[in-house]
């Protein structure tokens, strides 16, 4: 499988009044031709960085990528010119943002919205320049791919009027009638309720395996990523912590960090209310030393306080990676 | 195809704008004149010099007069007083003359024009006195007075005949029964004279454009080979000194008529090429002094007001345009006599005396000073003054009101602060204009006479001079009454000054100065030379 | 939307009823006599009675609001004491000169405070947002007055580039009246030689006047814009590949427009205010001009109807700025339509 | 007991206030508003001795130094009656300065006191009234109105500071009020409403100290606007009347010598623009500080 996206090393640091926050501690991450990868970590671990850092639409300053490479196709994204980045947008990545409220602009329609991502995105491939209605007529049939009811209603109206779940289908037809080859969804249903959760993932899912892109599916929760990705990477603090097929992983999870977290996913089993992790996500100006978990940790060792663990294979298959000194071998 | 669209819009705006430029500047016929507000050009309203420089030429007067300050024929050919009484004269008017409409005046419109003026009591019907007109044939008019008056005639030169037929096809109702409002609010904004000039707009406050009248009675001549009638005049007003000087500058003001600029101001006009001053009508400073309000009513305390004042100071600043030692009636008119103090400086020893001798504590007392809003030379002797009192331990009050108010509040004694700044012209050519206008008691009161003071025995006197046929006699009685006057010091007179009216180089004024406001701005007596102005500003 | 302005508009009728009683009871209480500064020094203690008795100014004072309201109902704001002519007519001449003026001096400070704004805000933190920072502090430290004598000094006196005063240079034949607009009127009537004087005339007046809002709005914007630019979509459009400067001026610009229009109507009270000093500084035949020099001259009718004509214009551009803010944010229109 | 409460209660509002100078402190253009205007009103109370010319600030007039320019002996020039315009600048802050005090201190109480009564009671009478009143107050730009007035007052400094002062007290009425609307739902408010106080003290000591941040911040940018206002009106000739000398009027009369004699409408013009500069920034500064606290 050629790699699409390969993420190695980055750092992020943000510049603030009291000094330098250091949120990407050296992200790696591999995404494939057509993979389904996921990310999970807590809200503040630096998921959205990550994607931003992708995207190349990090306001810096504040911000600051310190240091790594994010390969695209094996080009170096942080090396390309504007007009690169921007030809990259249009048809070969896109994104799907946590909070599809603010993510539509409020002042104007969902039409104009569309009708200029669609202008735009079209008109980049060199193509011949859609006609008005022909851009209507795709706006339409991408809205009604997403499964929104009465999509040619929809496209006068502003986001405000519509529901939540109406919202975030509209951002996936933004984001999908771009046809981009790598899509990353941020937390796309955070701010549902279940049962449109349910439905729009798997319409998601079913939108991406049509069109044979790679997707990249970011969540808090580890049940949002596991019936609809191939791979998933945990996320803590800045770092990945444990990646590994996600059959694997639920199977087999190696961090102490993943364990906590799949423990703290309410079961309908009904174990009593999980527990949570212990403490919070560090302080980012004064991250701890070595394993940034090692506060939180219940297996805390002396090393962990000092060095920073690298990946170690784990469990029954190489691709199973922890970067955690228990699995040193 | 979007980019040249975006184009498009560039072109044009560079092809308006290089069609703009095209428009050719040649050199216009034109004045554009600066004066004070005219509000009201209609003859039988208009009161104040500004309103009569206006009228000059829009109108024609009855008696025009002359530089030497006598008067000549203008629609009048010949005036007479009838058996030899003051009260009762005839006058034979000029044939041909010819309104702005082409219709010829006749003793008909005189007798009209009259008529309106007594009725409407407005303008210089006050001047004027109490008028009885009667046509006694096409031509000859009879002008019965209630009182002898020796100067009528010069009077006269503020007596401008208007066309009856065109003021009654244009009345609107109003207060004067079968004549409606007299065409007042029509005469606002049009003119129904035969003057050298037509109205054709006029904005109340801002801007009156007129142009020159083909068929003027005394007809249109050059004087050089290049110096041609003016064709178009534009009065502008109520433009600040600074923005007038850039004006005439840039020479798109050809004549400033108005003669506010500050000394400063004139001393750069004198340097400046291009343009130079006129002298064009001497005036005399005056502040009133109010005998009725505290503590001006003490004529002590007048009097240590008349010396402390420094004469010196702001005169010498005005030396070089002509500056110099004012008294109660111009300087070049017959009969004028200096008045104390003399010699004429600040002496405040003898302010103290006097002020001793008043019933006034000068530590308890506030002496009230107004003058005209934005005059300079105004505010300048009050400040002088309110240094000099300030030696005495009197505290003057300084205010600068605009002109309406100020003003109106000469119309009443109680209103009328303590002292009041005016500078006066004589509207009249005789030393009569300022005894009768200012010191006569039937005139007291209002600007030109907000002294207050009445008195009987200067009445007699002033009235016997106007009975008076004979001019020597008249111009003893004229003396007398200064001295008499000044005694009571109503008034003290910083200066005189001759009007200094900022002109273009290439516009001609008349070579002799007039006595009086309305002939010198009567356009009619300048000429422009179109090719110095090309030269200059073109 | 009808039943908003309806109410919107007795409201201001109310207002308006308030405020003319209020001015009118300040110029009928104050000290002065209107008639004797009416009718100036010469006239005779009968004509002042006379003249009192025909402007009811020797009635009580309800009897003069009876009479003044009863004609204002007929359209007739009475006469003015300084002009001599009804006060409408005055109104109806000077009124076009100030909106001509106002109009420019507002597209200037709309265009140039927006887009130094945007600039501000997108490069924020550069020298150029720095730059423009410092010079709106000064604008709006800066009176309309001195930021005219500032402007007369330097463009006419020093540089020489802009004529000094008036709406046409002072011999210049202004063109046949359609609107009252010189500019437009002279484009109408096509002489384009006069229609480029009355730009060139227009230019620092109006310049004068738009500094404090350019000053003004450009901070706003600035804020707004720094604060938009943090939202997601603007990341989103970015991502969706819209180009930078729609984002800029189209995406960002319309949100960010919504405070910037909402303090319009007090930019407008700014605006009409300074008016009343720059068209003095500038000679500028405008109702501004008018207004202070009725209202110096004790002008009873001419002062009432002034403060109305703002009163009302005020009262209008309000309602223009919420209809605009409304269009322009949906959220309201939405709020409001949907009841 | 107490006097411990007092104790803490002191070292609470060193701590805020030592807080709110960092958060002021940060932006040095606030600071140098700070230093300016306190330069400003320093130079305006010790005018006679700090002025090299007091005695030009009153009746005094010096034909032969009239119009100078700019000098070591008269460092901003002198006027057309020979003043000193430096010295003249120092003293017309005296005015600038009396105009705001005056009317800030008139118009802000009121406006507080019968925005409060209108806020706290909504839908009576005494709101309607109140409100109304103010909102025919705001129905014409302040300059306008007070105007008008100081022109039927007959113009002078008092005068002009009564007329200002009659426009000003809405914009506090309305604020005070849209405040107390807000604050009256407020916990504490019904807290002290159910234990019996009396009105007076649920309005000024319960809702008044929560005004106090943005009715300081309002005042003090404010001051700079009454400046340029009162300003505006002398420019026009309804200020301080000659010889007192009124920034406004200063420039006026400096405007008709323009442009040889530039010196005597700029440097007045600039004094305006300092004082009301450092107004602002000053005024900016607070906003920044209160609105920090509230976040």
């Amino acid at each position: 499988m050629t790699p699409l996206l390969e993420i190695k090393n980055l750092q992020v640091r943000f510049k603030i009044y009291e000094g330098e926050l250091k949120v990407l501690n050296g992200v790696d991450m591999v995404i494939g031709e057509g993979e389904k990868v996921g990310l999970v970590g807590e809200t503040g671990c630096g998921k959205t960085t990550t994607v931003k850092s992708v995207l190349r639409v990090l306001p810096t300053p504040p911000a600051r990528i310190s240091g790594g490479e994010i390969l695209y196709r094996g080009k170096d994204i942080l090396k390309m010119k504007p007009a690169q980045i921007r030809s990259l947008r249009k048809g070969e990545m896109s994104a799907i943002f946590q909070d599809p409220l603010a993510a539509l602009n409020p002042v104007f329609t969902v039409g104009h919205q569309l009708y200029d991502v669609i202008k735009y995105s079209s008109a980049s491939r060199g193509r011949k320049r859609l006609s008005k209605k022909e851009i209507r007529a795709r706006s339409i049939a991408v809205l009604k791919e997403t499964g929104m009811p009465d999509s040619e209603r929809i496209l006068s109206n502003y986001p405000i009027q519509l529901s939540g779940g109406m919202r975030q289908r509209v951002c996936i037809s933004e984001a999908l009638s771009a046809s981009a080859r790598l899509l990353m969804a941020d937390e796309p249903t955070t701010n549902l309720d279940v049962t449109i959760q349910a439905q729009i993932l798997r319409q998601l899912s079913e939108l991406v395996a049509k069109k044979k892109s790679s997707i990249l599916l970011i969540s808090h929760s580890l049940g949002v990523v596991r019936n609809l990705t191939e791979r998933v990477y945990i996320m803590y603090a800045g770092n990945m912590v444990e990646v590994a097929r996600t059959k694997d992983l639920f199977a087999d999870p190696l961090h102490p960090y993943t364990k906590a977290l799949l423990k703290s996913v309410p079961k309908l089993t009904g174990e009593g209310i999980s527990r949570g992790i212990r403490g919070r996500i560090p302080n980012y100006l004064n991250p701890p030393a070595g394993c940034r978990f090692h506060p939180r940790c219940d297996h805390m060792m002396p090393i962990c306080e000092k060095e920073r663990p690298a990946f170690f294979t784990g469990g029954d298959s190489d691709n199973h990676k922890v970067a955690c000194f228990l699995c040193r071998r | 195809m979007v980019k040249k669209r975006r184009y498009l819009g560039l072109i044009l705006v560079v092809l308006i704008i290089g069609l703009c430029s095209l428009v050719g500047v040649a050199v216009e016929n034109v004045a554009v004149i600066n004066g004070m507000p005219v509000i009201l050009p209609d003859p039988g309203v208009a009161m104040d010099w500004y309103d009569t420089q206006v009228a000059y030429n829009l109108y024609s007067p009855l008696i025009y007069p002359t530089p030497e300050g006598t008067l000549r024929p203008h629609i009048a050919l010949d005036w007479q007083p009838v058996d030899g009484k003051l009260d009762y004269w005839r006058f034979t008017l000029r044939s041909g003359v010819k309104f702005h409409d082409g219709g010829e005046l006749t003793a008909e419109d005189v007798v009209f024009s009259m008529d309106r003026l007594m009725a409407m009591g407005k303008g210089y019907s006050g001047t004027l006195g109490k008028v009885t007109a009667s046509a006694v044939s096409k031509y000859v008019v009879d002008l019965t007075l209630e009182k002898p008056n020796a100067v009528f005639p010069e009077t006269l030169t503020l007596f401008w005949p208007l066309n009856k037929d065109l003021v009654l096809e244009h009345i609107q109702p109003g207060d004067y029964g079968e004549f409606g409002d007299y065409g007042e609010a029509w005469l606002a904004e049009h003119d129904a004279g035969s003057g050298p000039y037509t109205m054709v707009s006029h904005s109340p406050g801002d801007r009156l454009e007129a142009v020159r009248f083909e068929d003027y009675f005394l007809g249109w001549e050059s004087w050089g080979p290049d110096e041609v009638p003016v064709e178009r005049l534009i009065f502008i007003m109520e433009y600040q000194t600074a923005t007038l000087m850039l004006l005439l500058r840039s020479g798109q003001l050809d004549l400033e008529a108005n003669g506010g600029f500050s000394r400063g101001t004139f001393k750069e006009i004198v340097k400046a090429e291009g343009i130079h001053l006129n002298k064009v009508w001497p005036e005399d400073w005056t502040v009133w002094i109010n005998t009725t309000v505290p503590p001006t009513d003490d004529v002590h305390f007048r009097k240590a007001i008349q010396y402390a004042y420094d004469y010196q100071s702001v005169q010498a600043e005005y030396a070089p345009f002509g500056a110099r030692e004012a008294g109660i009636i111009a300087s070049s008119l017959p009969g004028y006599i200096a008045i104390p103090p003399q010699p004429r400086r600040q002496n405040l020893e003898k302010a103290r005396e006097e002020l001793a001798l008043s019933k006034y504590d000068p530590e308890e007392v506030t002496v009230v000073y107004h003058y005209c809003a934005g005059l300079e030379a105004e505010e300048e002797v009050g400040l002088q003054l309110q240094a000099d009192l300030a030696k005495l331990g009197i505290k003057l009050e300084i205010a600068g009101p605009p002109w309406p108010q100020y003003s109106a509040e000469c119309g009443a004694p109680d209103t009328t602060p303590n002292l009041t700044i005016f500078l006066f012209p004589a509207t009249y050519p005789s030393p009569d204009f300022y005894l009768y206008y200012m010191y006569h008691p039937d005139n007291v009161g209002g600007i030109y006479a907000a002294h207050w003071y009445a008195d009987e025995e200067i009445g007699e006197l002033i009235d016997r001079s106007r009975s008076t046929v004979d001019f020597e006699a008249r111009v003893d009685i004229y003396r007398s009454l200064q001295e008499k006057i000044a005694s009571q010091v109503l008034a003290f007179y910083p200066y005189e000054i001759p009007m200094l009216f900022t002109s273009q180089d290439y516009l001609i004024g008349p070579k002799e100065t007039f006595p009086t406001v309305g002939p010198s701005v009567n356009m009619h007596n300048w000429r422009i030379n179109l090719k110095l102005k090309q030269e200059l500003r073109g | 939307m009808a039943k908003y302005i309806i109410s919107r508009l007795l409201q201001s009728l109310f207002v308006l009823f308030g405020l003319s009683l209020l001015i009118f009871f300040i110029a009928r209480v104050m000290p002065g006599d209107p008639a004797r500064v009416a009718l100036g020094s010469l006239a005779t203690h009968e004509q002042v009675q006379n003249f009192r008795e025909e402007m009811h100014l020797d009635k009580p004072f309800p009897v003069q609001y009876y009479f003044w309201l009863r004609s204002l109902l007929r359209g007739d704001l009475g006469k003015s004491l300084y002009t001599r002519r009804p006060v409408t007519t005055d109104l109806k001449a000077y009124i076009p000169a100030t909106l001509e003026l106002i109009l420019i001096s507002f597209i200037m400070s709309l265009v140039i405070g927006q887009v130094t704004g945007v600039l501000a805000g997108y490069f924020r933190n550069s020298w150029f947002d720095g730059l423009s920072r410092l010079i709106s502090y000064i604008g709006v430290a800066t009176p309309a007055f001195a930021v005219a004598i500032f402007f007369l000094l330097f463009f006419t006196y020093t540089l020489n580039l802009a004529p000094a005063v008036g709406r046409l240079s002072l011999a210049a034949v202004p063109p046949p009246r359609i609107t009252g607009f010189f500019i437009l009127d002279s484009v109408i009537a096509g002489k384009f030689g006069t229609a480029l004087e009355g730009l060139k005339h227009i230019f620092l007046p109006a310049a004068s006047l738009a500094v404090a809002n350019i000053a003004q709005e450009g901070r706003i914007t600035r804020t707004s814009i720094a604060e938009n630019l943090q939202k997601d979509y603007v990341i989103a459009h970015t991502v969706y590949g819209i180009p930078r400067w729609s984002i800029l001026f189209k995406y960002l610009l319309r949100p960010s427009l919504i405070p910037t229009v909402s303090v319009m109507g007090l930019a407008f009270a700014y605006q009409l205010s300074n008016a009343f000093l720059v068209e003095l500084v500038f000679m500028w035949p405008g109702f501004s001009r008018y207004a202070v020099t009725v209202m110096l001259n004790k002008d009873l009718n001419a002062i009432v109807a002034v403060v109305l004509v703002i009163g009302v214009a005020f009262f209008l551009v309000n309602v223009i700025v919420d209809i605009v803010v409304s269009f322009l944010d949906p959220r309201i229109r939405l709020q409001r339509t949907g009841g | 007991m107490k006097k411990e409460l007092l104790v803490a209660a002191l070292s609470r509002s060193r701590a805020s206030f030592s807080k709110g100078w960092y958060k002021f402190s940060r932006n040095p253009l606030s600071v140098l508003g700070l230093i300016i205007l306190f330069s400003v009103i320093l130079t305006a109370i010790f005018a006679p001795y700090i002025s090299p010319y007091p005695e030009h600030a009153g009746a005094f007039t010096n034909f032969r130094e009239s119009g100078l320019p700019p000098s070591l002996t008269h460092f901003f020039g002198t006027d057309s009656v020979g003043r000193d315009i430096f010295s003249r600048v120092i003293f017309g802050y005296r005015f600038s300065l009396v105009l705001a005090v005056v009317v800030l201190s008139l118009a802000m109480p009121s406006g507080i006191i019968l925005g409060l009564i209108a806020g706290y009671y909504r839908r009576r009478w005494i709101e309607i009234v109140i409100m109304r009143i103010t909102d025919i107050f705001l129905a014409v730009p302040p300059l306008v109105l007070a105007l008008a007035i100081t022109v039927m007052l007959s113009p002078n400094l008092f005068n002009q500071m009564m007329a200002i002062s009659l426009m000003w007290w809405p914009w506090y009425c309305r604020l005070v009020y849209s405040l107390t609307t807000s604050l009256r739902h407020e916990y504490f408010v019904r807290e002290a409403e159910l234990t019996g106080a009396s009105k007076a003290h649920i309005l000024l000591r319960e809702i008044l100290p929560n005004c106090v941040a943005p009715v300081l911040t309002k005042m003090t940018l404010d001051a700079g606007f009454v400046i340029t206002v009162g300003a505006s009106l002398s420019f026009i000739g309804l200020g301080v009347q000659p010889p007192r000398p009124g920034l406004g009027t200063m420039v006026a009369d400096g405007a008709k010598r323009l442009p040889a004699e530039w010196w005597m409408a700029v440097f007045p013009a600039l004094a305006i623009v300092i004082v009301i500069l450092s107004f602002n920034l000053v005024g900016d500064g607070l906003r920044d500080m209160f609105a920090v606290e509230e976040v």
